[in-house]
Formats: structure tokens, sequence, C-alpha cells
């Protein structure tokens, strides 16, 4: 088993283990940390991937902005010590059927489907220099209008936070 | 391509990520810990493209991108999630999923 | 402009005019002025048709006109008459003119009354000139529509539920004959081109017969409903019951019609391969139809039930008719819708009168009207009889019509459907004297009867034209006989052809 | 591609831009007292927006065809414009009120922000400029749901959106990862022609359906529906009915017809499936609501099956019909919005029951309000009859009579509600009617609007026409 | 009874027999109603529903009279009334199938001409009655229509309502067959001959043919009962037996059917109400559960 094989089961079962813990802690501030540890362990599969950047924003802006945020409104609505009673047999129900089957039908799909290789295509290196041309480029496989309109979907999201929270003046 | 494992390997990780997302939204009672399901799903997808990109086309950086304007997006719908939750708790100080059932029928 | 389009203009004007004017008096004026007007225009247009006629001129129908409407779907405003259509708009152009006077006294919300019912007219005229599916369709629907606020609003009894059921299951056979439509259009074009929802055009084509097979039983359901087939005719005692006057009038007398036109026009016509197979299954229906609307009426206690079974009954034998498809049965069919409908309108006018005045339609409850009123008391009677086919009436002209159709089927199938079906006029004469002996003749049950006045001058008026019409075609059916053989032609021609 | 060419073929959105931006500043610009002032500026220069977008331009495509623009995308922005244009009209009214006079300016922003989303979403020419083109469609739109700050339910409401359409595009993303790794782009163009019927891409397919059936709330992807409608201010629920759902619908179709054309006797099964499920139960929920915006919000989720029976059609007939009937369902819808806004804002009735005997206080409210029933029951004279009978036209060229037979007996019931309301309003008696009133100009010009479109939209065939013309030129 | 008479002719020859069945069921109709009305305008005058308190009110009412003796005529089948035409086509279709049917009707014929004759000498002729208040004609609202029944049943006869009907099929042969018409009328006038006798003079020849003939007479004097057994056709039979369970069959089978429709769509519209929860997370779960079934479904069925 080389290195990138075990790092690849490592961080899979990382992943796994903690995605289950994220939706089975009763104590919601775990829950949020192992959620971090999920999203860490995803960029390390990113690493892995040779998707560097990615991997990096990943833990910027995912893992250390918006689990932070969630943290921050955990502490803002809940007590830590704050325990929750066991799900409802009824949801825990529906839950596991819905994990059951549609895991079951997609791995199913997933793994009957013959992806075919490529073999004449060769490693594109991801290096900065390529994404930030193509993050601004105007053509083809270039993302600025996707960029502009997400600056947009912020500003939006960030007007819409807003009405929601603010108050009246008295 | 890593030697010794096949795109099979992570789609079984991201698919089971995935559908664990979708359990935890309909089984836990908060609705922070949904939100927090939400963002497995979202991971989760984002690794799916990603994992296409780099074993079928990489010859383009399509699936790349796609995932990381996911990013970007998870990271707006969080924020109007957490807007709106807290609006929820100061109006009922509670956030459980089974007390936002005013509306039904 | 065509000469057409204004029997759909006029009413359109007429309701316009009446947005524009208050009070109770005004509108009526307006009404009466708009209605006259078609009247008059009807008139001309029978005049016309049979002076065009007369000169030799040889074609399906007259006064035809085609605008395009929506070209790239093929759909055209097309209008034009024959004779059948010509004598259900006079038909029906009378039985408006009637319905306005019979409606004089409404003094709740009338101006609303006034335009929901001409509305209603402009659906029925609208319905009867066009040749196009499309438009017909949309009239058709615009006839049936303003039967639900006519009788929620203006109507008496358990008028919710009646309005309702009522305009459920009109609509229902409307969403049926929707899909028949639509079938006839994608078919009517099997050697590639435009698809057409033109009726002369539809006739060329012929419509696969398992396309039919599906199609012919929706449409022909769909407009039987209107025509109370059974078992589809709960509707028509409520509904008719429930409606005020007028309403019952326009509704018995011509709605119905629609839908025996419609069934005759669109479903046979088109489709005679299917509709000759599926016939026995219908023949069935309407047999049932007539018998059993004939009993329905026997036991009733209500004026208005007892006529709105007989126009189960009495609809049901236009469809019947219809049904044996040979030249004299449908010939006898139309003569029908025409005579039935002045006959069921003069009905309804009466026993809306008579309802005005001792605010009970129980005839058990009244007796020997005939003294207080012995106009009302003689148009009913005289009603009474041109229903159970006495001669002299048109009645007699059109039931005799279909019976000598219905005959010429010898197979025992036919025979014994007919015999059933004439079985039925004993059974009107019952329930038709019936009423009229208990509530007409016999001694005043009611001492505040005794204060009752006869007809005034606008009720007398809408009841004088309905019996010219009745006598009229009575006593001289020939020229309307005539008028209608005339376009029965291309309908024979083309249940031969498939036929044999 | 010259620059300002680049410009005409974005006008929509750069106007939108510019606009809401604009708004944003004028609202930080006006002393707090003049607050108001927002409200018919907005308007006023949103009318301008609509007026200048109005310019035709012939079709182009940007940025490598991520954003494709043509005469019939041109022109559905056009009707989203006229659609928000008059429900600012409509706004009025409520945004007067004391509780939003410190948020007005945002109400306006963000109902453009989301509407540029809109634009995008449907003149996009790939998966990721199509997706955050629905999530700015969506994701903002949660902020207005729970606008209502002293309605418990505009809060639920809101964080019930946010979640659900949260957990839809996760699912709709993964349905769109999945026609990636089959066929290896996100470009529409590029995607046609590897999609074949392999389980992968029925898989993919099916959950990109689910997204895209949340927010036109097909059955079973549309209980939030409800919910939302109900809590959501009464503007809100029709920007929610009207402009959201008629931009997925209009992409939805496209994307049906390009994209997946190659596995079309797959997704016309799954319509035929959706369609029957969703007419149904729409309307078998439509029967017991007693709230009017549930009401109508169940009306709408049987409306949605309908317009599936266009999408049956494909190609431009049935591309044609969508447009026409999602115009016609642009004044219909908005008239019964405008009404029991109008009604809600005198009096704070929004239940079918308190609208009992409206006719005799209201003449004009009621006419108004009956004439949009009959409309989205599809009575003739007015214009629904027109656009539900091409729907099922469109389903009958490609043989589904069975299908058509099922959508008419539904409508049959739906005319059941439908006549529920106008019993209401016309027959029953009630001893405490809503009162009479005065709704305020800018209402009383929309509901004009909305009822000269539902009385000549129909009539005039030439709108008809001037649509299949635009499509045509497509397929 | 005379419909029986029509009734007969269904099982005539081939066409022939049931049209004229149709024809005098027409005809009959008609005279019937008539008589109906004159009977009414004479218990309106007289007050009275039994024949024996009239009697001689050929003075009094003179228009009522004419009347009803038109529609005597007419049901005796004397021509040239309306009855004697379909009556005479029955008669013929009888005699072209069925010979015992044929003769049959002959008799009834006369049978029905004596008693309606009777009717008519007994309340026209006959004994002076005195009557409390003197009776007088119905006013013209109500004689009019008597006037115009009268013409029509005399006249229908000659209405050639074959020829209404340009039927593509064979025209009927409605010549009048001599050898039948003409028994048929002398029977017919026999029978009036017989009531004259008997009745337009107040004598003792009933009374004295009641001793001869005892038990018939009685019978007779019933009508054989045919009143009655009428009442309990049309009452029992008809009425209960009937047209009672039809309107039975009509409000709760078929009419109960048309409203089950609609009350089962509201019925189903309530039970699944439930599964509009309000619950957020039964949203996802039937949200997610769709798909899953769609995926399955349709993979099944359509995939490659």
């Amino acid at each position: 088993m080389t290195l990138p094989v075990f790092m690849f089961y490592l961080l899979a079962a990382v992943i796994l283990l903690f995605s289950v813990l994220t939706i089975a802690s009763r104590r919601m501030l775990r829950s949020a940390v192992y959620l971090l540890f999920v999203l860490i362990g995803t960029s390390g599969l990113y690493f892995l991937l040779d998707y560097q950047f990615l991997a990096g924003v990943q833990i910027t802006l995912y893992a250390g902005g918006i689990v932070v945020l969630i943290i921050f409104s955990i502490l803002l609505t809940s007590h830590i010590s704050h325990k929750f009673k066991r799900p409802a047999a009824w949801k825990l129900w529906m839950g596991l059927t819905v994990l059951v089957f549609g895991s079951g039908t997609a791995l199913w799909v997933l793994l009957l489907h013959p992806f075919s290789k490529n073999p004449a295509v060769k490693d594109v290196p991801v290096d900065m220099h390529l994404i930030g041309n193509q993050l601004l480029g105007m053509g083809k496989n270039g993302y600025v209008l996707p960029f502009e309109l997400i600056s947009v979907l912020l500003l939006a999201a960030m007007v819409a936070a807003i009405i929601v929270a603010k108050k009246e003046k008295k | 391509m890593i030697q010794g494992l096949s795109i099979y390997h992570f789609l079984v990780v991201s698919t089971l990520m995935f559908f664990i997302g979708i359990a935890g939204f309909i089984i836990r009672q908060n609705l922070i810990t949904i939100l927090l399901s939400v963002e497995l799903i979202l991971n989760s997808v984002a690794i799916n493209f990603l994992v296409f990109n780099r074993f079928l086309y990489p010859d383009q950086l399509q699936g790349h991108f796609f995932s990381l304007f996911i990013i970007g997006i998870a990271a707006a719908e969080a924020s109007v999630a957490i807007a709106l939750i807290i609006n929820i708790y100061r109006r009922i100080h509670n956030i459980n999923a089974d007390n936002v059932n005013e509306m039904k029928f | 402009m065509n000469i057409l389009s204004l029997f759909v203009l006029v009413p359109v004007l007429t309701v316009v005019g009446i947005m524009f004017t208050g009070g109770l008096k005004g509108t009526r004026i307006v009404a009466v002025v708009g209605m006259g007007i078609q009247l008059l225009l009807a008139a001309w247009l029978v005049f016309y048709y049979l002076a065009v006629k007369g000169s030799g001129d040889l074609n399906e129908m007259i006064l035809v006109s085609d605008y395009t409407w929506f070209p790239s779907l093929n759909i055209r405003y097309t209008v034009g008459v024959d004779g059948i259509s010509v004598s259900l708009i006079a038909l029906t152009a009378v039985v408006i003119f009637a319905g306005v006077f019979a409606s004089w006294g409404m003094d709740y919300l009338p101006r609303e009354f006034f335009i929901t019912l001409i509305l209603l007219a402009t659906g029925v005229f609208g319905f009867f000139i066009s040749l196009d599916l499309f438009t017909l369709f949309l009239f058709y629907e615009l006839a049936v529509i303003p039967m639900y606020l006519l009788i929620g609003i203006w109507g008496s009894g358990p008028k919710e539920m009646a309005a309702m059921k009522l305009t459920l299951m009109l609509m229902g056979g409307s969403a049926l004959l929707l899909v028949g439509l639509l079938g006839l259009y994608f078919y009517s074009a099997p050697d590639g081109g435009a698809f057409t929802f033109n009726i002369l055009e539809l006739a060329k084509v012929h419509m696969p017969s398992g396309a039919q097979r599906f199609f012919f039983p929706l449409t022909f359901v769909g407009f039987g409903v209107l025509g109370a087939l059974f078992p589809f005719h709960t509707w028509s005692p409520d509904g008719h019951a429930s409606a005020p006057t007028a309403v019952s009038m326009l509704h018995a007398g011509v709605l119905m019609k629609l839908g025996a036109y419609g069934c005759f026009r669109v479903a046979i016509f088109l489709m005679p391969e299917a509709a000759s197979e599926m016939a026995w299954i219908f023949i069935i229906l309407t047999s049932i139809s007539v018998v059993y609307g004939a009993f329905g009426a026997i036991m009733q206690k209500d004026l208005k039930y007892i006529n709105a079974y007989s126009s189960v009954s009495h609809v049901g034998l236009i469809l019947f008719a219809l049904l044996m498809m040979n030249k004299t049965a449908v010939n006898g069919a139309i003569l029908q819708m025409i005579s039935h409908g002045l006959m069921t309108a003069l009905f309804f006018a009466l026993i809306g009168m008579i309802y005005g005045r001792t605010h009970t339609r129980n005839i058990y409850e009244m007796g020997g009207l005939m003294k207080v009123m012995p106009f009302l008391g003689v148009m009913y009677l005289l009603g009474g009889l041109a229903s159970l086919g006495l001669p002299g009436f048109s009645g007699f002209v059109a039931e005799m019509t279909i019976f000598f159709g219905a005959f010429q089927h010898l197979d025992l199938f036919h025979r014994a459907a007919t015999i059933l079906v004439v079985s039925s006029i004993v059974v009107t004469a019952v329930y038709v004297l019936r009423a009229v002996g208990i509530f007409m003749l016999g001694q005043i049950k009611n001492k505040e009867h005794l204060k009752l006045q006869d007809a005034k001058w606008h009720e007398k008026l809408s009841t004088i034209t309905l019996m010219i019409g009745i006598i009229g075609i009575g006593v001289f059916p020939l020229w309307l006989s005539d008028t209608i053989l005339g376009s029965l032609q291309p309908f024979m021609d083309r249940l031969s052809a498939y036929l044999h | 591609m010259t620059g300002f060419q680049t410009v005409l073929l974005l006008r929509h959105e750069l106007l939108l831009i510019l606009a809401a931006v604009g708004i944003i500043i004028f609202d930080l610009l006006l002393p707090p007292e003049k607050k108001t002032r927002i409200i018919h500026s907005s308007t006023i220069l949103f009318g301008a927006v609509f007026l200048l977008s109005l310019i035709p331009v012939e079709s182009g495509e940007l940025f490598g065809g991520s954003f494709q623009e043509n005469r019939l995308t041109g022109f559905m922005k056009d009707i989203l414009n006229l659609a928000v244009f008059i429900i600012f009209l409509q706004s009025g009214g409520y945004l007067r009120k004391k509780e939003n006079a410190h948020k007005m300016g945002e109400y306006f922003a963000l109902i453009i922000f989301t509407l540029t989303g809109m634009d995008f979403m449907i003149s996009s020419g790939d998966f990721l400029t199509f997706f955050i083109g629905l999530e700015t469609a969506s994701i903002p739109v949660a902020g207005l749901v729970a606008y209502d700050q002293f309605k418990s339910r505009s809060a639920e409401a809101g964080v019930k959106l946010i979640l659900l359409s949260a957990l839809s595009s996760g699912v709709l993303l993964f349905g769109i990862s999945m026609i990636y790794g089959a066929t290896g782009s996100i470009y529409f163009t590029d995607i046609a022609p590897g999609i074949s019927a392999s389980p992968l891409v029925i898989l993919g397919f099916i959950f990109f359906v689910s997204g895209m059936g949340f927010k036109i709330s097909l059955v079973p992807f549309h209980l939030w529906t409800a919910d939302v409608y109900e809590g959501a201010p009464v503007n809100v629920t029709a920007y929610l009915s009207v402009v959201s759902k008629g931009a997925a619908v209009f992409i939805f179709a496209i994307i049906l017809f390009t994209v997946f054309k190659n596995i079309i006797q797959v997704w016309e099964n799954v319509l035929y499936a959706l369609a029957v499920l969703t007419m149904t139960i729409g309307n078998l929920f439509a029967i017991r609501q007693d709230n009017i915006k549930r009401f109508l919000a169940f009306s709408s989720i049987a409306q949605a099956g309908f317009i599936l029976l266009g999408i049956m059609g494909t190609g431009s007939l049935g591309m044609t019909t969508i447009v026409y009937f999602l115009l016609i369902y642009v004044f219909t819808n908005l008239a019964a919005f405008g009404v029991a806004a109008a009604i809600y804002e005198a009096s704070g009735v929004e239940t079918i029951s308190g609208y009992k005997g409206l006719y005799a206080t209201n003449p004009r409210l009621s006419l108004v309000m009956m004439l949009a029933l009959f409309s989205l029951a599809g009575i003739p004279p007015v214009a629904g009859f027109f656009g539900k009978f091409f729907l099922f036209t469109s389903a009958g060229s490609q043989g589904y009579f069975i299908l058509i037979l099922i959508a008419v007996a539904n409508a049959t019931v739906s005319l059941y509600y439908y006549l529920l309301v106008v019993k209401a309003m016309f027959i029953d008696k009630n001893d405490q009617p809503v009162s009479h009133f005065k709704s305020p100009l800018t209402m009383r010009i929309s509901l004009l609007i909305c009822s000269l479109g539902i009385f000549f939209v129909g009539f005039a065939s030439g709108i008809f026409e001037y649509i299949m013309s635009l499509s045509g030129m497509l397929f | 009874m005379m419909v029986g008479l029509g009734v007969s002719g269904y099982g005539g020859e081939e066409g022939l027999g049931y049209m004229a069945g149709m024809f005098h069921l027409f005809t009959h109709a008609m005279f019937k109603a008539l008589l109906f009305l004159t009977a009414g305008s004479i218990i309106h005058a007289v007050h009275s529903n039994y024949m024996q308190d009239m009697g001689g009110l050929r003075k009094y009412l003179p228009i009522t009279h004419i009347t009803f003796l038109v529609a005597a005529l007419a049901i005796s089948g004397i021509p040239p009334f309306s009855g004697f035409f379909s009556k005479d086509e029955i008669l013929a279709a009888a005699f072209h199938s069925n010979k015992l049917l044929f003769y049959t009707e002959y008799i009834t014929a006369g049978i029905t001409s004596f008693y309606i004759f009777r009717l008519y000498f007994t309340i026209f002729w006959g004994k002076e009655t005195r009557y409390e208040h003197k009776p007088h004609e119905a006013p013209l609202n109500m004689t009019i229509p008597l006037i115009f029944l009268a013409l029509a049943s005399a006249l229908a006869g000659f209405i050639p309502f074959h020829d209404l009907v340009s039927s593509d099929m064979r025209p009927f042969d409605t010549n009048t067959d001599l050898m039948i018409a003409l028994p048929s009328v002398l029977i017919g006038l026999l029978g009036i001959a017989g009531a004259w006798i008997l009745y337009k003079k107040e004598n003792d020849i009933p009374q004295r043919i009641t001793a001869l003939l005892g038990g018939l007479y009685s019978a007779t004097y019933h009508k054989f009962y045919i009143d009655e057994i009428y009442l309990f056709v049309t009452k029992k039979i008809l009425f209960n037996l009937v047209a009672r369970p039809i309107a039975w069959f009509d409000r709760h089978i078929v009419d109960g059917f048309m409203m089950g429709m609609g009350t089962v769509t509201v019925k189903a519209s309530e039970k699944i109400r439930k599964l509009q929860s309000g619950e957020l997370q039964q949203y996802a779960f039937v949200y997610v559960a769709g798909v899953i079934l769609f995926v399955l479904t349709f993979i099944y069925y359509l995939g490659e």
C-alpha cells in the first residue's frame, strides 16, 4: 500500500466517521466540531487529488468561515451544555431508510457505470496561473460570469440577512 | 492519477457522505444541526465534481471551478439560513425543528 | 363584417349597454331592445335563408366567412349557417326574447342578472354560427359557465348545491369534449399538412377507425351531458328547479339543444364509423333517458321538477333519433329540438309566472287555478297538450317524424328500443294531465289564491311569442322540415359513404 | 462582439443590477422621515428599466457560450419584468405599514437582485451559471419570505424555505455532478450529444428534475409551497408563485429540449408521472383550503401540473405554449394575489370564508377576483382558457390523449374549488362582510393592468403568434 | 281503453301495423284529451262528478255538447273524423297478421262506441235533471281549447303525415280498404244505435235488459271492472311499482353516484391532508424518497 492509498483510506475513514458523528452527536457544539473535521478531511482528499488551491479554499472559507459562523450561532441560540433528546423514532426510521436505500441506489448505479478512462489525456498541472486566468477568463472555460454572478449573490444574501435581522429604530 | 485508487473509491466516500447528510437532515431536531447536514451534502457534491474532473476529464478545470463556486454558495446559504434561524430564535426562543410546524394541512 | 357575427356582436353590445345604464328600467329597456334586434335579425336570417335556398343555392353553408385567428395552429374564426342552425338560431332568439320578458320583475341585482343572462345567450348564438371547433368549443363553455352565477345568485331552493352540480357536470362533460376535439384536430391531416378545426374540412377527412373509437364516445358523451344523457342527467332536475325562470327557459329550451346539436354536427357527423358501431350503446342509454325521464316526471310534486324530467325525456328522444342516423329520424330530431325548445321555454315561463303569484310550485298546494288565472291556465294546458304530442302542435310533427325514422330500422334491437321509446308518449300524457288535473282544475285549495291576478302584458307577450312558434310549426310544419331536410343531405352523404 | 453589443445582450441584467444598487444607495441617502419616497421612486425606476430593456436585440452568446441571449429569452425576461413591475405596484400598501418603514429599500433591492439571478438562469448556457443563477434567485428570497417581523409564520416560512431549498439544491447539484461525470462537460451544447439513457444519466437527470421540481412545486417536491406561501407577505407570495416559478419552468423546458433531447422518451415518461401526480395532489389539497394564500398555493401547484403538459409537446409548439401560458399566468395570478393583498391590507382578512358577501361591499375587487379565478380555471372568454387549451394542444401533438383526459378531469375538480371562492364572494350571505374600502391608486392601476391582460391576451392572437415566431427561431 | 287497440298494432304486419299503431296513438291522444277537457267543462258546470247528477245538458252547454260529440264520433271511428283513419289502419294491419286479433278489435271497437255514446246520451240527452244552480257554459278560456281540439280531432285524419316525412324508405300504402273499413264503421254505428235506443230518452229498457242479462249486465255496468283495473294499473303499478322506484333510483343511485364522485374527491382530500404535516423533516423525507423512487422506477423501466 503506497502512501497515497493509505492516506486515502485514512481520510475516508475520518470523513465517514465524523460525518456520522456530526449527525449523531447529541451535543450541538460537538456536531459542529465534527463537521469541521469532515471538512478538513475533505480538504485532505483535495490535496490527494492534487487540487491544492481548492484545498486551501476549503480550509479557509469553509472550515474557517462557515463553521465558525455556525459555531457562533450555536453559542448564540443554545447553551453549550445542552444535550438533545434522542430523535423521535419515526424520524430515525425515515432517516435510516433514506440512508440505506438512497446510498444503495446511488452506489449501485455508480459502481456499475463503466467510467471510461481516457489514457490519452495527460494530467494538466493545476497551477495558480491557470486558475487565475480561467477564473477571470471571458471565453469558454472562463469563469468571469459565474464569478461576477456569485458576487451579486453574496451581496443579495447579505441584504437578505440584514432585513431579517434589522430591527425597527425606536 | 493515483496508483491503486480508482474513481470508485472516491465516489463511495462522497455518496455515503451525501446520504449521511440527507439522513441527518431528516433525523436531527435542531435547525442548526440540519444546517450542518446541508453542509455535508454540499461538501460531498463538491468532492464528486473534483473526482470526476481529476479522473475522467482532467484537461479542463470545469469540475474544479464548480466545486469552488459551491463553496461560495454554501457560504451564502449558511449566512442567510443562520440569520433566519436566529430570527426564529428571537421569536420563539427555541430552534427545534418540531416547533416550526405552525402551518400545516 | 359578416352578418352572422352580428349575432355575437349584438348581445355583446347589449351587455356593454347594460353596464352603462342604471336601474331596473334602463336595464330592461336595453335588454329588450338588444334582444329585439336579435329577434329581428333571426327573422331576417330565416327569410334570407329561404330566399337563398329558393333561388337554387346548393352550398352546404351560406353566409360563410372565414378569418384566420391563430395562424400557426390554423385556428380560425369560421362562421356559416345551414338550415339546421338557422332554425336553432331562430329558436334561441325567440326564447331569449321571451326570457327577457319573463324576468321583467327581476329586482335583485337586475343589471348583473341581465348581463349574465345575455352573456349566456351570446355563447349560444356563437355556438350555432361557428364552423370551427375551437370557436365552437369556446362559445360552448361560454354558454355553460354563466349558469353557475345565474342559478347560484338568483335561484331558489338548494341553489348552491344545484348550481355547483350543474356546472361541474357540464364542465366535466365539456372536458371530455375537449379531448375529443383535440383528437379530431390531430387526425385532421393524415397526409401531412396543417391540422384544422374546421368542420367542413374535417368532414372531408377520414379519421382512422381506431381513433374514432376512442374519440367518438368522448365527444358524444361530452355533448350528451348537456343533452341530459342518462346517467349524466342528474344535474338537470335540480338545476332547472333551482334556476330563475328565464334561466330555466333558456337552459332547457336552448342550452340542452346545444348538446344535441353538437352530438349531431360534431360527434356523429365527423366520426360516422364509430358512431354507427357504437350507436347501440347510446341507443340503450337514450332509450333509458326517454322512458326514465317520463316516469321520473310522474312522481314529482314540484312543477319545475316535472318539467325538468320531461325535458330529460324529450331531449333523450332527440339524441335517440340522432342515433338512428337516417334522414327522417334526424329531421325529426331537429324538429324536436325546436319544438321542445319552444314548449319547455313556455312551460318554465308559465311555471315562473305561477310561482311568482302563488309562491309555491307544489302541485298539491294548488288547485282550481284555471278559474283565477284563465290565461295562464289555458297556456299551460296548451303547452301540456303540445308536449304529449297532440296534432296541431309542434310536438306532434316532431315526434311523429322521429318515430317514422326510427321505425325504418328493421332489426329487432332498434324495433324494441323504438317501441320502448314510443310507450313514453303514454306516460307523457299521464304526467301532463295529472299535473293539470291537480293544480289547474278542481277546487281552489288556498283561499289566498282567489286574489291572484292573471298574466300582465309582458307575461302575455312572452308566452304568446312562444305559443305562436309552437302552433306555427304544428300547423305549417313543412317549411321548417324542408329547411332542415335540405341541410341534411351532406350528412346523409357522409354517413352512407362510410357505412356502405 | 463589440462592447456595446455585449452591453445590449446583457441589457436586462445590467439594468437590473444598476437599479438594485441605485435603490440601495438612494435608500441610504434618504432622510428617515422621507423613507416612503423609496416606494414610488423604486417603482418608477423599475418601470423605466422595464421599458428600456424592451429593445429587441438579435440573439448572441457571451462568455464562450455561458450566456445565451435570444429573442425568446429576452421576451421571457420582459414578462418577468412586467410581473415584477405589477408586484411593485401592489406592494405599496403593504410596505407603508409602520413596521416595515425601516427596510423598504431592501425589499425592492432584494426582489431586483433575485430577478437578476433568474435572468442569468434563463440565459445560462452551462450548468454553473445556471446553478448560481438559481441560487441567486432562491437564497435571498428566503429573507423576503421572512420579511414580516411580527408574524411567527413569516419566520417559520423563511426557515422552511431556506433549509428545504438548500436540500433541494444539494440534490440538484448531485444530479448535475452525475451528468458531468457521464458526459464530461458543464456546457449545455457539449453535454447534449453525450447523453444516453444509461442508469447514471437517468439518476443524474432525476436528481436534476427534483431540484427543478422543487422550484416549480411539482409533487412530490412541492411540500414547502403551501407553508411558505402562507407565511410570506402576500406580495412575496405573488413573486414566488409567478416570477420565480415562471423563470424555473422556462429554463427547465429549455434544458429538457436541448440538453436532454437524446433521452426524450425518458423525460417524457418522468414528466408524465409528475404531471399526473402534481395535478391530482395539488387539486385534492386545494379543495379544503380556507386561507386564500394557501389556496392559491395549491392551485398554483395544480397549474404547474398543467404546464408540464405543455412541455410534453416539445419543440417550438411546446415552448410557445409554455411562454404564452406563463404570460397569462402572470396577469391571472397577480390579479388574484393583488385582490388578496388589497383585502388583507384593508381588513386583515385572508380567508375564503372571510370573503363572504364581498360583492355587496367591494364589487370591483370581487369582479377582478372572479375574472382571475375563471382564468385560472380556464373558462372562456378570459385568457386562461386559451392558455390551457394550447397546453393541451401541445400535449396532444405528441399523442398524449390519456394524459389530457386526466388533466381535464383535474381541471373540472379545480373548477369546483375556484367556484367555491366565487360562491363565497357572490352568493353567500354575510352579516359582517369586509367593509367597503378604497385601495391605493397603484394597486388599482395594477389590477387594471391585470384585468386588461386577462381579457385581451387570449383574444389577441398576435401575442401567441409572436411567441411562436420567437420560439420558431430556436427549435 | 282504446290504447289497447293501439298497442295491438305493434304486432301487425311489418311496418304497417306499427305505423298504424303510432298514428292511432296520436289521434287517440287528441280526442282523449278532448274528452278529458269536456268532462272538465261539464264538471265545472254541474259541480259533480257523477253521471246520475247529469242529463239534458245539451241546452245549457252547447259548445261542450258539440265538441264532446266530435270526440265521441272520432273515438268510435266514424268517418271523416280522425279516429276512423287511424283505426282503419290498425284493423288493416291486424287483418293481415292475426285474424283473431282482428275480430276482437272489431268487437271492442263496437263496445267502445257503445259506451262512449251511452255517456254522451245520458249526459246531454236523457232525463231532465233539476239543477241547484243553472248550469252555464264554461268561460271562453276553457271553450277555446275545446273548439280547437274538436277541430283537430275532426280533421287530424286528413293530416298527411306520411308526407310530412319525405322518407327515403318506401312510403306506406295507406289507402283505405273498403272491406275492412265498412264493417268497422258499421259496427261503430251499431254501437251508437244501441246507445241511442237505450239511453237517448229516459226509459226502462236498460232495466229490462238488466233483468234479462243479470250478471252480465252488472259486469258491464261496472265496465267489466275495467275502470277499477285501470285505476289499479295506474295507481298501483305505474305509480307505485314503476315511477316511484325510478324516481328513487334516480335520486339515490344515479344522482348518488354523481354526487358520490364529488364526495369521494372531497373525502380523498380529507384523507391525504396529513401529508402536509407542517413538519420540515417529513417534507425532506418525502422529497428524497420521491427522488429515490423515481430513480429506481425509471432506471428499471427505461434504462438501456
